[in-house]
This record gives C-alpha cells, structure tokens and sequence, in this order.
C-alpha cells in the first residue's frame, strides 16, 4: 500500500510539528501557497512502520550476496557511518569559519594524501560528488588544458574523445557533456584494446582518451604504457576511469601508467555506502600539467593549519561543481575506511579481491560456464556468457538473473559491457566468503539444470519475491510517475 | 585482516582450485615495471576503536553553539525516526535498483517521492535526485536547451540573485557546450528582480532562472516574472527552497496573469531543508521536477508504476532510455550515481512531519527571522539593506569591519552568518543571516546580545581613547 | 543457519580487535585459560549480515500491530532512543561524582516528580528494574511495614498475601519470595472481585492485597474504595500492580483509590522498548507511611544541586535491587517520552487507548464473537472468548492466534487471564489507528469463517512465517539448549 | 496529539459505533469521587525538538574526558554494528517471544546466546538473561538452596571480595525467605580469601559464593575454593565478569583437584562488559549458566531448538512450567520481562569480536592496568595495597584525604576511580583504579601526571607555610 492511501485528513503529528505560538506571519499574499501539498497525514508510527516494511523488500549488502559486476558491492563498515555522524561532524554548517572547522578539515587534507599516494597522481580534488560528475571534471580539465596551448590561443582542433567500446555509458555521456565528439575505439577478441585501430584513431583532432584499467571487461589492459605512448604522442591526454580501482589498489598506480587524470569511485573501492542509488563521491587526481585546473575546492595545510582554497585563488580551476565540498559526509566515511585499512590492508583489498574473482572463474569454467575470456585472468571480476543457454534452451542472462534472486542471491551486472552477447558481470569483491562464492555457484549450477529440465520456471522467475516478473514496457508506455488520489 | 574473511587454509585451496602458487601470481598479467613500490603516505592501519578516538576528538574541535547562517544550507530540526531508518541496512546498502523485483523497497519509496515533491512544487513530473542543487540548476539549464525548440540562442537569463555557487556552478558546467548565462541585476533597495529592468529588446532567451526565495532571502515578483519569460517564448526554470513551498505559492502555479501559460517549466533546487543534516555541506540532494511535455528531456534517474505477471502492482526504473548507461554519448545526462539515500531521509521526513508539520516548521523559520531582523534593527552599526518581503534570511550592513565581527563571534561558538562580499563586491561589510525553527526566543537574544557586547569591545578597541566626557 | 555454522577457525575481525604490541601479560599459569571459547569466528560483514536477516524475522510493533493484551505495545517513540544514547549520556559512568552527573542527575529528579504526580503517591523510587521487581518492592516494603509494627517488634502473624484469580502469575510468585502465603481471591461473573469472599478472607493474617485496577479482565474494579476499606480496617496494605495504567493515565490515581504502594511498568505506560523480552523499568511509589522503606537509590535536589541518597541515609529503606540505579537508560526514555507526552498528552494516552478498545469490542460483539464482560465498559483491553469456536469447531485460541500471524498481525495475548477459557485479551493501545484496527477484525472475521469452512487452514497455522508451527513440547522433552558441533 | 493519529471524524465514527457521545462517557464506571483533577507536576507537553534541545543540554553538561572507574562497569570498546543492529526496530520493538513462529529472529538469537554463554563459562546451559549481575546473584543464591538437596541449612557463604552492592542486593532480597549470606573475610595482604579461613568445623553451607576476579580485580584461588566447597557438599556460585573469561579459566573447569567434582554449580555475573554502554548503570544484563542437572531449578526464560511441522529447525521459549506465568505462586523466580536488547547486543558483540577480539581485549586491558599500576606505584604519597595477582583493576592508598583528591580531578574531567572506604572501612582513603583497552598509553599518562600535579597541589594546600628552606 502506498503511503498515500493511509493518510486521512487532519491527522498530526504533534511530536513533530513546531508550535506555532505566536508567529509573526508577514509574507504578502500574493506570494502565498493556497492549497496544502499532498504529503501523506499519517502517524510517525505509521511512517516508521510503512518505510521499516518497505526496507525489507529490498536486497543489500547488509543482507545479500551481490555480486553486481562494475559496482563492488563490499561491507560497508559500520563504524564509517557511525563516526562521520559524531554530532560535531554532521551539525557543522558549510559556511563555518576554517578556524572553527580544523577537525573536518584535517580529514578532507589526509584524505587527499592518502588518495594521492593510491593513484600515483600529482595532486587530488575530493570536489566531484559521485564518479560520472568525477569524468566531467576529469574532461573539462582536459579541455582546460588544450585550451591554455599555445600561450593561451588553445587548440581549437582537438574535438574528439577516443572512447573504447567496452567502456561505460557515463565516458561517452560525459565527453558530450563537454562537447567532445566520440569516437569509438574496438576491443580485441583477447579484451585489450585493439592497438592498431587506436593507431588509426589518433590524430591532431585527439584531445584525450577515456580508459577503465582493469576494463570492464574483468582484465587488465596489458598494452597501457604503448597506449599512453600513442596517445601522447599524439598530443591527447590520457583519463582515467576509476571504477575498478578495487582490483589494483596499492598494487599499481595509476600515475605510473601514463594516465594525465583520473576518478575515483569512493563508493566502491572505498566502500562508502551505496544508498538504493547513492550518494557517491568522486574525487579526481591529476599529473602535474593538469594541476591548475582541478577543481574546486581542497584544502591546504599551512603550518599546521588547514585552509579551504577557492576559485579565488586558483583562477585557472574549472571551478566549483557543488556549492560545498562535494559530498562531505561520504568523504568521511572513506576517510575513516581508508585509515582502518592502512596501507597493508589497501593492498589486501586488491589481492583478496582478485582471488575471489579468479577463484570463481575457475570454478564457474570447471561447471561448465563458457567464460567471455577464458585466457586471461580475472582481475576482480569476469563475464560468464550465457548465449548458448539464450540459443539452445531460450533461456537467457535475465532468465538467470531474476532465478538467482529467488536463490537468495542479488544477480550479477547484466547485458554489459554491451559488446559481450548475454553476459553475466560478476564482481564478488574481497569481503564475501568462500562458502558464500560456493553457494552463489551452486545456485548457477540448480539454474542451469532447471533451464535444461524446466525452463518455464527460470523463465518466469523471480517467484518468491515481493512482486513477481515487472512489466517495463508497460511502465515506459503507460507513464505513471506521481500517484494521484482516484 | 580487516574485512577481508579468508583463513589462511581456504587461501589454499581457493589457489589449488585456480591453479597457482600464491595470489601474488594472480596479478602475473601486469607489466612488471608497472607495479607499485608501495604506498608511503597511507599510514598503517587502525582498529575501529583508534580510528573512532582520532574523529571523536576531530569532531569536538568543531563543535559550535549556535549558527546563524544559510545561504542554501538550513539547519532544521530532523526527527529522530527519520535517519534511524534512512540507515537501516536495507536502504543504506543496496545499490541503484537495477533489479528491480528485488529493491521495491527503494522503488516504492522513490515513486512516493516523486509524487510529493510534484505536489509541494505543484509539478507535474519528478525526477529520483540529482546531486545537489547548484548543479541541478545546471541540469535544468541544459535541459532547457534541450526542450525549448522555439530557441535556438543557447542564451539564459541569470538573475544575481541566484545562490552564487549555483551560478558558479551551472557556468563551469554549461559552459563548455557554449551556453551563455547572462547575468541580470537587481534593485538595490528592494533586493530583488526589477521587472522594469528585464531586456525587452535583446531578443532571443531559451529560459529564465528565477529564484523564491532568492539568495538574499527576499520574495521575487514571480508570477510578472514568469508571465514576461513566457511572453517571449522563454522557459521558467524556478529555483526554489522545498521548506518554503508549505508556504509560498509553488511553481507550478506562478504567473498566468499576463500570459495562457501558467506555471515554471522546470523547478529545481537543494533537498537538503528537508530532514538532511548540515553535515558540512553534503551529501545533500539536488531535486528537480517539470512539466509532463518535457519528461523525456529530463535527467536523471525516474521510477515507474506498473504491474508484475500476476497483474500485481509494483515499481521500476522507467524511461531509461534517456540514460548513459542506454543511450550512451546521446544521453539526456551523464549522472549515474545519484543521492538516493538522502531522497530516503527526504521522503520519511516529508512523512512524518506532514503538510502540516512543514508548514509550521517554514512559519516558524519565517517568524524566528522576522524577529531576529527586529533584535538586530536595535543594534548601533547595523542596518539592514533590502526592504522587499523575505521568508526566512535577511542581509544587515555592518558598520564596524565585518571579518573582525565573524572571527569575534567565531571565537564565542557562534556562526554569525555569510558574509556577502566575496559574491557581492557591491555588498561590502554585509552579512546574511538566518534564524530556522531550531532557534528559541533565547537562543536569538543571546545571538543578538553577544553581538552587541563584541561591536562595543571592537568599537572601543576601534577608538582607544575615549573622549574624555562622552 | 546458525551463526556458528557459518564460522571458520582463524577468521578474525582485524578492525575489531585490539592490537596486542607490547601486551604484558602476568596472569599465573593456574589462573589462565586453556582453550578457545566457541565464539563464532566470522567476519563482521557475516555477523551484521546474519543477524539483519534474523531481525527480520521477528513481528514488532514497528513492523506490525501488536494488540497483546496487558503488555500494551505501543508506538515507541524514536527520539527517546536516540536522545538518551546522547554520548554524555551513554558513556556516564555509574560512580561519576554527583557534580559531573547533574544532567543526569536532573532527568531522574524530574522523573520522580512526574510520576508521583500520575500516581498520585507520596514518594517515588526509580530503582526498580521491571514490573516484577517493583512487585518485590512493594511487597519487601509491606513486610518491612509489618516488621517495623509494634514498637518495631513487628507483627509475626501477617503472614499472607490476597491476590485475585485473575492476577498476573508474577503476583503470587512475588508473594512467595517475600515468604508470604498466597491466597486466591475468587472473581464475580461481572469481573470485579467478589466482595464478600474477601470479607471472608481477611483476618490478623493479612498482610496486604495485590490488585490490578484496571483488573487483567479489561474492567475497572469498581468497589475499589470498599476493597481498600476492607483491607485496611483488618491492618493489610493495598499493593497496586500498575501494568495496566496506560488505560487511567492522568484520569485517575491509584493514590486516591486507596493503594499504598504500587509499581508501574514504564515499558508498557511509558512507550521504553520491549526489545524482545525486556529491559524495562518498574518504579515504585508509596504512600506516606511506606516512605521510609523505598528502595534506593534515589535522587533528591537540594539547592538547585542534585544528589544521590542511598542506604546511608535511608536506614529503613529495603535496600538496593540492583548495582547501580536500575535501567537508567529506561528510565530515560520514560522522561523523555512523559517530557513529549506532557499533561495533557498523558490524559489523552488514557482516553485514546480506551476508545479504541471500546471501539474494538462493540465491532467484534456485533461481528458475533463472544465477549467475556459483555455488559462492562472495556478499559484499555477487552477479552474475547472463543470456547464456542473450541467446543462446535474445534478450532481453538491458539488456532486463531497462528492465524492471525498469517494475516499479518500479531496475535493477542491467549490463555490468559486463566479464569476465562480460550480467551484472547486485546489490547489496541492509543498509538494504533482506526484503520489497523477495522482490518484486524476483518481479519477475525475472515478466520471465523475459515474455522467453519475449512478448519484444517486454521488449526496447521501459521503458513507464511519463518517456520511452521513448532513443536513445543519436543523442546521441552528433548532439550536442546546449546548448539553443539556435530 | 503526540502519537495518538485519531481525526476528528474518525473519532466521531468510532464513537456511534460504540453507542456513547463522548470519549469522557467511557469512563462511566469509575467512580466519581475518584477521578482526577488533571496532573499538576508533569509540565505542558514538547516537541520533539524540544525535548532534544533540553537532552542534549543536560547530556553535554555530564561529559568527561576519562575515566579509570570500574568496580562492575567497564569502559570497553564497541563496534559500531552492534547498537546499529540492536536497535533495528525489529528487535527494539518486539515483545517477549511468546508467538515462537513470529519471533524466530529474537529465538534464534538466545539459542547462539546461551551456547555462547555456556563456552565461555564452561557450563552446560545458560539462560536468556536476568536483571543485572547483582540480582542474577541473589537469584543464584536463591536457586542454590532450591538445588542443594544435601544442605537444608540456608546459610550461604559470602566473601566479601564479593562486589558489595552484589552482596547488598543479594541479602535484599534473599533474606526475606529466612536465608543468611554469612561473610567471609580476606587477606588483607592478598585481597583474596584465604584457604585457611575457611570455616571447616562450623558446618553445613548450602553453597559458597566465588568471585573471579573478585571485587578488587585480585584473582582468587578458585581451585581450591571450589574443592573445599564441594568436600563440604556446598554447591559453588561462581561470580564472574565474562570479558575476563577470555584469559581466565572458566567456572566450568574450576576445582577438581581435590574432588572428584569439576566445575562451578551455578554461574552468574555481570554481562555489561560485553558489548553494553556505561548509561550510567543500566540497562546491562545478568547472565547465569548452570550444571545440566539444575536446569529445571534455573530462573528466566530459556530457549530450546526444536522443529516445525515440516520438521523443520525452530526455536521457542522452554521449560516454562519453572515460570511465573505457568507455576505462579511455584516458580522459581517472579522474573517476567528480563533485559533481552541488551542479550541481543551481547550477542552480536561477542559475535563480531569473536574470540581473540575478546581475548585481545581483555588482554590490553590486563596490560593497561598493569602499567597504570606501574606508573601509580611511582608517585609519592601512593602504595598499592595488595599483593596478589589482578585482572585489570587494583587498590591504591593515598597519603591525601582521597575526597579531596577525587574531587579536584573531576573537576578536570577525569572520573579518578571507586573509593573504597563506604563499603571497607577498613580501606580508608583507598581508591581502586581500572584501564581498560580504551585507554591509550597516553591517557594512562595522563592521569598520572594530572594525578601528580594535583596532589602536588593539596599538599602545598595542606602545608600552606613552607620551611624558608626545605
Ligand atoms: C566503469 C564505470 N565508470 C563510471 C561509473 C560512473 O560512476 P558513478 O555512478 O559514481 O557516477 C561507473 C559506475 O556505475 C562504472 O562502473
Ligand atoms: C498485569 C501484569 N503485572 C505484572 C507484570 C510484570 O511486569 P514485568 O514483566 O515488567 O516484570 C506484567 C507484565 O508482563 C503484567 O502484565
């Protein structure tokens, strides 16, 4: 039932409703609302009973397996919200003087050390508030920069952005949003980018490259430094999609790849909290050339003390893209796993990540799972295709996806990377268990012997949900986004 | 191993089974020159209890008593329930709903949301969030572009009195695809839009950003000022303060007066007013709604209403198509992650306190205000400067030197408010002030008699030696 | 699955154990510990996972209406929790010096006032833990009261306590371990006590009575004033079990109807948590000649300062129950809640929850359930009888009761009051609206006709939960207590 | 109204259906004389933020920065998850689990809890909890006479290095049944009993009391306590802090030496150190675990695995025909509502930690105490007093008057410690320290050197003439 259909008229929540003991009331009237908003007139008790029931109808780490490939889907430690919500953290008001804000502001300055050490960059600005915006700011240096070229005239020539085709949707949707046209760079049948079709892409027109490093694709790009080398060479920059950092962190740096600039998803490989949606935080590093134009603002330490620099003093930056300082409450939470980690434990993020994967892999191939490339390791996660289930049996990686959920298990990233036919993107990341992997596989196992046995049920699944299979296409028809009373 | 479970045995034999000696193999793929040394500036490792005494230390550094300031971002009480649900696992957690039968938790929540926030606005359509409101304007001015096809100027009227990090921000984004924000001055007196003043002549505008409240606090003309944009073929983005709907005439409903067309086009703004704790200025959330015509311009995530196999009502991420993640470099947007936790905290917030709870809460806002701006009306050296009606800010001019007042105050536990000179060249020695329904009759009177002690200390300071019999 | 289940020796919660650099250990060998306790070895993630899915599984008032007669489960107000885990507050340390606790301090004080004032009694003692050890309060200060008789050689022959048939069994039990002998006191068929068999009972051996008013049969005693005669002229005392004061809150006081001492049940009347079996909090209030015997601590103020007094200066007092001063965090909530509420809140709490049990057993009366005082007014709670449905269907109280569970409601409380058979006492509470209550009752409605129609659905219920319906008396033949490896 | 959601209309409705006009005509049965005259005390009601701001006034007011304090409640460590979960409505909120099937998360929660419980005590069987520590005693006490068939002699034997509010609490309530606790004093150079005090001609004992560690943190010697106990056909209550039974050996071991007879008979204690918050002294929880054999004498609930009607693995309340609700005037205790959140936390507690979180914890804390001690033992005008070996607490005599000394550092927000004197006469002017795993190296220092400072100061306060030339 919606929230709507338990309000009734008149009904108050008096804990929660200011009383209005003599207010002064001086707004003209015709500025003024005539009639009250539809906010549901229900209880507190009713609220916390209708969002508490709602809760439980979703999946979540906290309480599945979710192996949701390009998202690492790690514990969100609990102390990460607990103490970024220590009362003097969550009441302080943007607009608070630097002198009164030294403790939030040494955590904003060690976390751009720590980031800066993980990446390998120059320089880091925690300002972009989740990875896409992160790849705006990322290409809007970029622009920056070509545009400061020869002594300031630029180089009106550079309108394009190589992008590969496995990439994610939000490089090609942020190199439009800077107005760069895209060019689509292909992918060998071994997941690397294919270097003589990059060789053929570069040219006086190449402002800059978007890579994932390990791609989507679950592998490690092999050829970077020969990449970096043309694109280099060719007058484009190099950027770098963080998204997968979780595979390498602390155990390659970005920087010493070639890469001029780079985001970060806090909200996976620092495992800050996903939300149903977010909030994220995506900070961006920068190598030396770039550094002028980094957003803002950071934070800068002076004897001691830390001060929030602005566009004020750093007149080449692309600016602010919030009116704060980005996402602050998330930057602490990664701050706060980032110093439980250590650098050990960044390192052992990595290692157990790609264990997992790797470990997976084997035994989804040894199932008999045709793997998307079964030559190269994973890194933190793989692609199963499941297009001879799709052919043979009419029983496709949604199919799949939607039975596992009756397995108690969130499904894997589904139909992507698009160039991969009936994929399934598996992303166990290094928090979950061996017996949890073996569980997971076992299920696919059950699966694919009910899409040989009784396909009709993997077909028609989710059957032990609170809804049953949903109707998109009645959805994007028959458009209905706001709930009216009858 | 902090979060990491494996035994040293399952190490073992997750090995054997992949068929390598050590995890270190794993990584055999990566050129050797390539890997790292280490990392040098990471400090080792904490327990949960050392990391937890550095911030509790951290955190009572920055601990005040009162603040006065807005400036788009209120303090406002937050109901108890509202974040110990908004943390529960389930919601906290999960990722964006892509499986849709197993998140109609989040999905149904969102469809709720959605439904509120066009009726505050008086919209028809909602968006699932943006980031925060200054870059929700961006969007909206980028979607304008899009959406009005009657013009093709790629040229926006900005009024001054627009947040100035939301106009900071629309520019370092819109910029770039040559969009042209043209800044439109208010009247000195009134602190507002002068509807006299708006360029007639100067043709071609795909739309007009207009504020209510605007960043000053003071109520813009906005049904003249919608009737004018709509007479020239412009859109109305509106940029608004969702507290402030339970009292002022939303959106939805401006203008119609000199014109067929009633109402902004597309309303934007900062969710934060609504159950989101200050929080040092994020995460907040940007929100955004429009006009049914427009919603395949819109971006942003949009949940929809409809049915399983047995007919049964559920709810789904609709109208993807708009998306990077579908339609890739021709996507209405480039966002992904939005901000849909505090769309959580926003919804059981707007549930529980209810029409009614809101629109005390914004009368009492408006009330408190009005009589800090009395208190502060008394005092020597401060003046007041706009005269136009105001919801719950108001700017004072200092006579004393400014920055000397804030740092005084500062130093006492008070943030006094913003100072307006850095956006406002012109506003020189002006602070804004906000006094929410978190402030008691107290609390401003101390606020104000502080004030008072600090301007005598520092005009005394000022003026060393006194006239001998003053 | 079991927690236990899910371990693996060597797993540790690195985050969560403190380091051991430099741990000087010198504990003599025949002291020290040989082998490892079986705690689960699981990792954090797992352990918040395992038990996020078990809450789930439990009905709660914040997931579901809990009409359980005499427990009064109710709306527990969220800000009470989170204000009283204020860090000053949680991390007080019981022996911090009353001049660091007058925060504290300042909250019991008040406290005590607010609930002398709804008790209309002389004194207050916040020291008791639940409802069950303010009974032994009580009854510990009427055998102090007896004891102290004569000179102070006491009064050997009051050996006796009166409890009615349809007390709550923590009653009688109390008696005894105060030594006293219980005696039944036989209810009218109208639900008040039966007068003259108490004339009968009295004697030089009464030591006192211990009643309900409103009595656990959803009435209102109404000749209390003759019972409170009657008892007092043979030189008993009047104990008062206050479990069901929600239901005269700020209507009437116990103090006025005669009781000497009576305790309350702040984790019914007071909205402190029930947190799936307690703690709750039983504060004691006595008339004038009981006030030397309360139990301490106590908090008196002085001068506007705040003090704790105990055994030191209380000589007569019956002592202290528990270490320190009860379950402060409780009491807490119950200021908190009581400060929300205020007088006039607390009046309404009375009236409201006593409309809709009145409302409750005129919609099942008329729906044709049979009701156990049906010429009575109900107080906060009413019982339903269903012998008939026993007796022609075959379908019983406990029957109902699973099926309720299926229905998505908890069921009332069954079997109790003893002396009425296959009852089922309904308590709706004030915080339930109109709603809720209409779709419990179709519910009823829906499972009488099931019990005619097709029983069998009834009588093998619940069918959507957890588990089945479980097999109590395995448990209790077969005891297994501990989880044990293989 | 605050929590009640009644309309107007509904109540309007609600009433004809009754057949009454107003709310006030419901209670017509409660005599006129009786009813009230409205409530004079309790103030006019608050809002939630109201409230909150009072809250949080008082809350602030009662901080401190350290605190050495233990005597039964100890500062420890506790992993954000634990009141995270805790207080997940689903447990917060739920009665006590009377419809098994519909409370199977709480059920299944116990059942870890006592097998948790019993490994860690080295019992066969625990139950669900009792009130606190002290209580859980006095019905250990209780229970022992009902189980001790050999001994009619209610006399149980009670040292005093026995917490003494445990010992107040226990005859409080003991006594009313006509049994004696009888003392037993200590060594007053150990702190710990001595073998040789016990009373070996006096007689018949139906149980001996040993507390390890006992009150002053010394180690008792449980071995040979328990023998003695057992060759005198006493039964033995053990009286433990769980947190130290990570390093200690556990009650279920004791003995067995000089007896055929291994183990302590009952064991209770004090749960608060297992993942439990200060709060000022509650809400914590007793535990209390036992031999097999005396399972039907225990009080409290008790959870019991058993199976559905599929056969399949459940979990409801056992054993209750021991309970109030069943046997009344019989059972074995009047206990009805226990403290089951704070299981519940405990419970997730020890499962986070797991066992070398706890014993790591119990460890530092050994170890801090120790260097307190060490430190301690270097200032003047301080001895420590007894020689034996402690977990983590210890006793130290001062030269100052100790009042004055307690009074100056909490003042300085410092929670100095127990003094000892209103419980031991006998130990005038002596206080006793604990450092748990929250203190680090430089609290410790801290302290001491606050310590140093102050007393430096009273005794110059003391001496207020100094020798010209001392
Ligand atoms: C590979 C990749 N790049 C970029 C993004 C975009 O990041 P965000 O969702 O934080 O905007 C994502 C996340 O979904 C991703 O997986
Ligand atoms: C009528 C009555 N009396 C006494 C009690 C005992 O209270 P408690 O459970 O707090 O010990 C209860 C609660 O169950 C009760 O309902």
């Amino acid at each position: 039932m919606l929230v709507f259909e338990q309000a009734r008229t008149g009904r108050i929540n008096a804990a929660q409703s200011v009383k209005k003991d003599n207010v002064t009331n001086i707004i003209p009237e015709q500025f003024k609302r005539k009639t009250r908003p539809l906010l549901p007139e229900i209880s507190e008790m009713q609220a916390v009973r209708h969002y508490t029931r709602l809760s439980q109808k979703n999946f979540s780490i906290d309480t599945h397996f979710y192996p949701l490939g390009s998202c690492t889907m790690k514990y969100n430690p609990r102390a990460c919200n607990q103490l970024s919500m220590l009362p003097g953290l969550l009441n302080r008001h943007p607009a608070t003087p630097d002198s009164n804000s030294q403790g939030f502001l040494a955590c904003m300055y060690d976390l751009q050390e720590i980031l800066k050490d993980v990446t390998g960059m120059h320089e880091v600005s925690l300002a972009p508030m989740a990875g896409a915006q992160g790849e705006f700011a990322g290409v809007a240096m970029i622009r920056a920069y070509h545009d400061a070229q020869n002594g300031g005239k630029g180089d009106p020539a550079r309108t394009e952005i190589l992008v590969p085709d496995a990439a994610h949707g939000t490089n090609p949707a942020t190199a439009t949003m800077c107005n760069f046209k895209v060019k689509e760079i292909p992918t060998n049948s071994d997941g690397d980018v294919d270097i003589d079709a990059l060789k053929a892409a570069v040219g006086p027109q190449t402002a800059g490259i978007m890579l994932t490093n390990p791609s989507t694709l679950g592998v490690f790009e092999r050829k970077i430094k020969e990449i970096a080398g043309i694109v280099h060479d060719a007058g484009g920059l190099l950027y770098y999609d963080g998204a997968n950092l979780n595979a390498i962190l602390g155990k390659v740096k970005p920087g010493d790849m070639g890469f001029d600039v780079i985001h970060m998803n806090l909200h996976k490989t620092f495992s800050t909290p996903h939300g149903g949606g977010g909030p994220g935080a995506g900070p961006v590093g920068v190598s030396k050339r770039l550094e002028p134009y980094l957003p803002v603002p950071m934070v800068v330490e002076n004897e001691g003390e830390y001060h929030v620099v602005t566009e004020k003093s750093r007149s080449q930056s692309i600016g602010r893209l919030s009116a704060y300082m980005g996402n602050a409450g998330i930057l602490l939470r990664a701050y706060i796993y980032a110093r439980m980690l250590g650098s050990e434990g960044m390192q052992r993020v990595a290692e157990y990540a790609t264990l997992n994967a790797n470990y997976m892999l084997a035994v989804m191939q040894k199932s008999g799972f045709e793997i998307a490339y079964p030559e190269r390791r994973a890194t933190h996660e793989f692609i199963v295709t499941l297009k001879k289930q799709a052919k043979d049996l009419g029983v496709n990686t949604m199919d799949f996806a939607k039975r596992l959920l009756d397995y108690g298990f969130h499904a894997p990233t589904t139909y992507f990377p698009l160039l991969v036919p009936e994929c399934l993107l598996i992303e166990p990341t290094e928090t979950e268990t061996k017996q949890e992997l073996d569980d997971f596989m076992r299920a696919m196992i059950a699966i694919q012997k009910e899409a040989e046995t009784e396909p009709e049920i993997v077909k028609t699944a989710p059957h032990s949900l609170p809804v049953r299979r949903l109707d998109d296409v009645k959805a994007a028809k028959e458009l209905d986004l706001v709930w009216q009373s009858e | 191993m902090p979060f990491i479970p494996h035994t040293e045995e399952e190490v073992k034999s997750m090995l054997e089974v992949i068929g390598v000696d050590s995890i270190e193999d794993l990584f055999d793929e990566i050129p050797a020159a390539l890997r790292s040394e280490g990392l040098t500036k990471v400090p080792e490792g904490l327990t949960e209890m050392e990391i937890g005494r550095i911030m509790r230390a951290r955190a009572d550094q920055d601990t005040y008593r009162l603040c006065f300031a807005g400036g788009g971002a209120y303090e406002h009480h937050v109901p108890a329930a509202v974040w110990e649900i908004t943390t529960r696992g389930e919601f906290y957690s999960a990722y964006t709903p892509y499986q849709a039968e197993a998140s109609q938790g989040t999905l149904q929540l969102l469809y709720e949301y959605q439904t509120m926030m066009a009726s505050l606005t008086a919209m028809d359509v909602s968006n699932a969030s943006l980031y925060d409101g200054a870059s929700a304007l961006a969007e909206a001015v980028l979607m304008a572009v899009r959406a009005n096809r009657k013009s093709k100027s790629k040229r926006i009227l900005m009024p001054r009195t627009v947040n100035p990090a939301y106009r900071k921000v629309a520019h370092n984004i819109v910029h770039n695809q040559g969009i042209v924000l043209e800044e439109l001055d208010y009247d000195v007196n009134s602190g507002v839009i002068d509807i006299n003043s708006l360029p007639d002549e100067l043709g071609d505008f795909t739309a007009l950003v207009i504020p209510q409240p605007n960043y000053f606090g003071s109520l813009e003309e906005v049904d003249a000022l919608t009737d004018w944009a709509h007479q020239h073929k412009a859109l109305v983005i509106a940029v608004v303060n969702p507290m402030s709907l339970a009292m002022l005439k939303p959106p939805g409903e401006w203008g119609g007066v000199d014109s067929d067309v009633v109402g902004a086009d597309i309303t934007c703004g900062e969710g934060q007013p609504l159950g989101i704790p200050l929080s040092s200025g994020g995460p907040y959330f940007g929100f955004m709604c429009c006009r049914q015509a427009y919603v395949r311009q819109m971006p942003g995530r949009i949940i929809g209403r409809t049915v399983d196999l047995d007919g049964k009502q559920g709810f789904s991420l609709t109208l993807q198509a708009r998306e990077q993640h579908i339609r890739r470099s021709k996507a209405t947007s480039n966002i992904c992650t939005n901000q849909g936790l505090l769309v959580t905290a926003a919804t059981i917030y707007m549930a529980i306190v209810g029409p009614y709870g809101l629109e005390n809460t914004a009368a009492q806002s408006h009330s408190n205000t009005q009589l800090l701006m009395s208190e502060l009306e008394q005092l020597n050296g401060v003046q007041r400067i706009f005269n136009s009606a105001n919801f719950h800010e108001a700017v004072f001019k200092f006579d004393l030197p400014l920055d000397d007042v804030i740092r005084s105050l500062a130093a006492q536990g008070i943030v006094a408010g913003i100072r307006l000179e850095d956006d406002y060249p012109e506003l020189g020695n002006c602070l804004m002030v906000c006094a929410t329904e978190t402030k008691s009759e107290d609390d401003i009177k101390s606020f104000v008699q502080t004030l008072k002690t600090t301007l005598t200390r520092l005009q005394a300071a000022a003026c060393p030696v006194q006239p001998k019999m003053a």
